[in-house]
């Protein structure tokens, strides 16, 4: 008796390695298809989106590295594809050094091609953008003047859309999409381009991270992603299926099996401190 | 030349800042400060590890591009105050120290504060003969995960500026038996340390730590500084908070809007 | 003597000083010529940081050269594969950077396929830890542990959509902890951390805090 | 064939880095030895495409004055020097002052004014009892957790105050574990995405 409370006072690591990876495979072999409940914060950023006209530009941060990629990658992949359908153009830079090596592989999965769009007429990806808070305020101003060639070095006299931007920048743009792990690249962001040109702004942090932007929401920031999670609520709400809906599942079957860790831990805990008293 | 408008207010603020840290410390009053457990901690977690024989391990000093040219600067500064009185403690005795160092431009500044520390105990070539170990490069979480079941450290100080590792840090350390002293200014992980370390310092706690080892009234003056502030933030915020409940805050925003 | 000081500790100190002060005013003041310089001088930084970045590439090769004399004399075989693979790859990645070019096909998919990976599951991964804390720390040990339990309870509830679709008031309590609890004594915290740094600022500016130039004379 | 080989190499560093979660043995050193090396080479890397584009090729250009940029970039190594070591002191002073500026004056506004300018409750919300209740204890909770923060003031001791910062304790606790949950399901996220890797492109048993 006294041998079992002691086991389930110290599992061992093991076990935790084993019973995640093992739920979590077995919910991706066999989904329950649950929904996902859809929440304010993603109907804005839907709404946001949804706004746009045909021929407005949206400025997008693609600030993520390797980390970070499954909370980022699917809200990219999501809303870059309903900008597609509302006919906006897109002009990204990152605040990630990773970023331009990690952009084929979303690419792919958006195929602008497919909508016709053309790759320096319709959308263009600047490269990193290295400087912070300083840097985003000057290409804010002049985006031609900070960058004088695209991410694989093409010079941007080759590239149409790059020509219309010109100076001021700010001028041009009618959304900022901001996908980051920084707390200051987005509080940057909001300062830079909110703030100082109430330009719309949506955010995608990391889950985590929503609270510390909620304080700008909604006068400042007019939408928040909730990260992988938001992507998969965009997802379903905007019906442009992709991959982060299946998450429902992985959040419902990891969330239990920590429910029940963290109940274990207290009733060996517990256990033993009466055995001991 | 124009001043920037909206920032003004920023701008006076800072300049009053500056002129009462400077006013405190020139006036040489005695300033009391409050006792921070984890500080005093340190010493006992160190004599610890001489007794076993087994390392201190410090961690916290910037990552990749946020280093000292960085935001968390300040926080890097802390954490190397803390190194350099860990240092030394443990060059007295004769217990091994690791910093381990993700940011380019720390390095040279820790090696600088760990010569420092073992000049003043007069053990500089102990240092000289083995620096390269005892600031290994660690530039993923991965290999601090490695490096703490390879030293098996008994001390494991983790104070400065943090981002996602920390949870599997402070766990990792913690499960191969290391006491830990954990604090951060960054928010998203203050709550790691909260639950896991066995003694932590909260948020703005760790900026005290200078002023709190070295006591000097120069350096206790500008903590104190630092409170008078927070007063006037207190302040501040129940005055806006009468005055919008009153339905005057017309003023006091334009003030801050300034 | 007095000379050796002055340029060995006084004018780095005052350097610090000077372009602490004129990056802190290019924020306030709007004046081309102090935005030219601020710009030069974040140039200046990323350059010197670069050129830091070969202090890694020396600490890695110098500890993995020493290790692998050891254990070549350990007989410890797989230990000198070890350090022969990370020196090699290093080598190989660099030259492959630096001569190929990083917007290169090579490195893409190097990058994509070793980079990558690593990088996204060592991220993810935290994920197992955090799952042995649940279960070791969040313990009911004192009051203070049995509220930050409750409310990471709570919140683990709201976060699980089987158990959010059919109890909904879950997210509206989750919402209300988020929206007072967690946001006002986050807004605590970043005050005083903000206060804190400020001052940690001042302290270097005036040389107090310098243990990043060597505490003691020399 | 080169796309196969690649997602076999992904899968394998996946699951072997993943194998350190459970313990530190051959598997997972050898990856951890790989991500070392290949973290550092992109890193290097990419400061030197910083050195090049920023330095030279502005010195090129007849931006003469990054020469110096260069020569400060190389005095860091003088800490390799015995007698000359301390010339390392002019690159770092000048990052040191960058770093300290930067986050001043980026806290001043974003860390304190900022967030007492969003701390002006209405305390009394006309017909709406929850809100006023809601806005009462936001104030009493910033408040209290404010006050815990004070170090040098006396009076802070004493029993009431101590009372009443206990309060900002408690609900600091509550919000740590509010983090320590939602964290939770992001990493979740994010593995779910390493997991999808292995299953669906790697394996390709599940949809």
């Amino acid at each position: 008796m006294a041998t079992d409370k002691h086991r389930l006072e110290t599992i061992p690591n093991w076990i935790f390695f084993l019973v995640i990876l093992g739920s979590m495979a077995y919910i991706t072999l066999y989904p329950l298809g649950l929904p996902i409940p859809v929440t304010q914060l993603t109907k804005d950023t839907y709404a946001v989106v949804d706004a746009l006209n045909e021929g407005d530009i949206i400025l997008m941060d693609h600030g993520y590295g390797a980390g970070t990629i499954a909370s980022h990658e699917p809200g990219f992949v999501v809303i870059f594809k309903h900008a597609m359908e509302k006919g906006a153009k897109v002009i990204m830079v990152s605040t990630s050094v990773e970023s331009p090596l990690l952009l084929d592989a979303a690419i792919a999965k958006i195929k602008p091609e497919a909508k016709g769009y053309v790759y320096g007429e319709d959308w263009i990806h600047f490269g990193y953008l290295s400087g912070g808070e300083a840097a985003y305020a000057a290409i804010l101003d002049d985006i031609t003047g900070t960058f004088t060639a695209d991410y694989e070095d093409t010079p941007l006299s080759q590239l149409p859309l790059a020509q219309e931007l010109g100076s001021p920048t700010w001028q041009k743009i009618a959304l900022v999409y901001v996908m980051s792990a920084g707390g200051d690249v987005c509080e940057g962001w909001i300062r830079q381009s909110a703030v100082r040109f109430d330009i719309p702004m949506i955010q995608q942090p990391l889950e985590m991270m929503v609270p510390t932007i909620l304080p700008y929401y909604p006068i400042n920031v007019q939408g928040v992603l909730n990260g992988g999670i938001g992507a998969a609520e965009y997802e379903l709400f905007s019906g442009f299926p992709g991959e982060a809906v299946k998450l429902s599942d992985m959040l419902s079957m990891g969330g239990l099996v920590h429910l029940i860790f963290l109940i274990l831990g207290n009733i060996g805990f517990f256990l033993k401190r009466k055995g001991g008293a | 030349m124009e001043l920037v408008a909206g920032r003004m207010l920023d701008l006076v603020t800072l300049i009053a800042m500056w002129a009462v840290a400077l006013f405190l410390i020139y006036s040489k009053r005695e300033v009391w400060i409050r006792r921070l457990p984890a500080l005093d901690f340190i010493e006992e977690a160190v004599g610890r590890a001489a007794e076993m024989g087994r390392p201190v391990v410090a961690q916290g000093f910037g990552s990749g591009s946020s280093g000292l040219q960085s935001s968390v600067s300040p926080m890097i500064v802390a954490a190397l105050s803390i190194l350099g009185h860990a240092a030394r403690i443990c060059a007295r005795h004769g217990t091994q120290i690791v910093a381990t160092m993700r940011s380019e431009s720390v390095l040279p500044v820790a090696d600088e504060v760990l010569r420092t520390a073992y000049r003043l105990e007069g053990k500089l070539e102990e240092y000289e003969a083995r620096k390269e170990e005892m600031l290994p490069w660690t530039p993923n979480q991965a290999t601090m995960v490695a490096l703490a079941y390879e030293l098996r450290p008994a001390a494991h100080i983790i104070i400065g500026a943090f981002w996602h590792e920390s949870v599997q840090i402070a766990e990792v350390f913690g499960s191969v038996g290391a006491v830990q002293i954990g604090g951060t200014g960054r928010l998203y992980q203050i709550p790691f340390f909260a639950a896991i370390c066995d003694m932590n310092l909260i948020g703005e706690e760790i900026y005290a730590v200078g002023a709190y080892i070295n006591r000097t009234p120069q350096m206790l003056a500008s903590i104190a500084t630092q409170d008078y502030f927070k007063l006037i933030s207190v302040a501040l915020i129940i005055l806006g908070t009468l005055l919008t409940t009153l339905g005057m805050i017309g003023p006091l925003d334009a003030l801050f809007k300034w | 003597m007095s000379t050796a000081r002055t340029y060995k500790r006084q004018i780095p100190l005052a350097l610090t000083f000077i372009v602490g002060m004129i990056i802190t005013f290019d924020w306030f003041i709007k004046w081309e010529p102090l935005q030219n310089l601020t710009t030069t001088i974040m140039n200046f930084q990323i350059i010197m940081v670069a050129f830091m970045m070969g202090f890694a590439g020396i600490n890695l090769v110098i500890i993995h050269t020493r290790r692998i004399q050891q254990n070549m004399s350990d007989n410890k075989m797989f230990d000198v594969l070890l350090s022969v693979v990370l020196l090699g790859c290093l080598i190989i990645w660099t030259i492959a950077g630096i001569g190929i070019g990083r917007n290169s096909d090579t490195y893409k998919w190097l990058f994509n396929t070793f980079n990558q990976p690593l990088g996204a599951t060592a991220y993810a991964a935290t994920l197992f830890y955090l799952a042995s804390a649940t279960y070791r720390v969040l313990r009911v040990r004192s009051a203070e542990t049995g509220v930050l339990l409750l409310v990471a309870f709570i919140t683990i509830l709201g976060n699980i959509p089987l158990i959010t679709t059919y109890v909904p008031i879950i997210i509206t309590i989750r919402t209300w902890i988020a929206d007072y609890l967690v946001k006002f004594s986050y807004r605590a915290i970043t005050i005083g951390v903000g206060l804190g740094g400020i001052m940690m600022g001042v302290r270097t500016l005036l040389a107090m805090e310098t243990g990043y130039l060597g505490a003691v004379e020399e | 064939m080169a796309d196969v080989l690649s997602i076999w190499i992904q899968a394998l560093l996946t699951i072997m880095i993943t194998t350190l979660a459970w313990k530190d043995q051959p598997v997972s050193r050898l990856a951890n030895h790989i991500y070392t090396a290949v973290v550092v080479a992109n890193l290097t890397v990419v400061a030197w495409g910083n050195i090049m584009n920023i330095g030279i090729n502005k010195i090129t250009a007849g931006n003469y004055v990054y020469v110096i940029a260069i020569l400060l970039g190389i005095l860091t190594y003088a800490r390799y020097s015995k007698a000359n070591f301390w010339m390392y002191r002019y690159p770092i002073a000048l990052v040191m002052g960058i770093g300290v500026g930067t986050s001043m004056r980026g806290l001043v506004g974003g860390s304190v004014l900022d967030q007492i300018r969003n701390s002006f409750f209405q305390l009394s919300v006309p017909g709406d009892a929850m809100q006023s209740f809601n806005n009462i204890l936001s104030v009493v909770i910033l408040l209290s957790a404010l006050s815990y923060f004070l170090f040098t003031i006396k009076a802070t001791r004493s029993e009431t105050a101590m009372r009443f910062s206990a309060i900002g304790r408690y609900a600091m606790m509550g919000a740590f574990g509010y983090s320590f949950a939602n964290t939770i399901a992001t990493r979740i996220n994010q593995y779910a995405g390493r997991i999808a890797f292995l299953l669906i492109d790697w394996l390709q048993v599940a949809g």
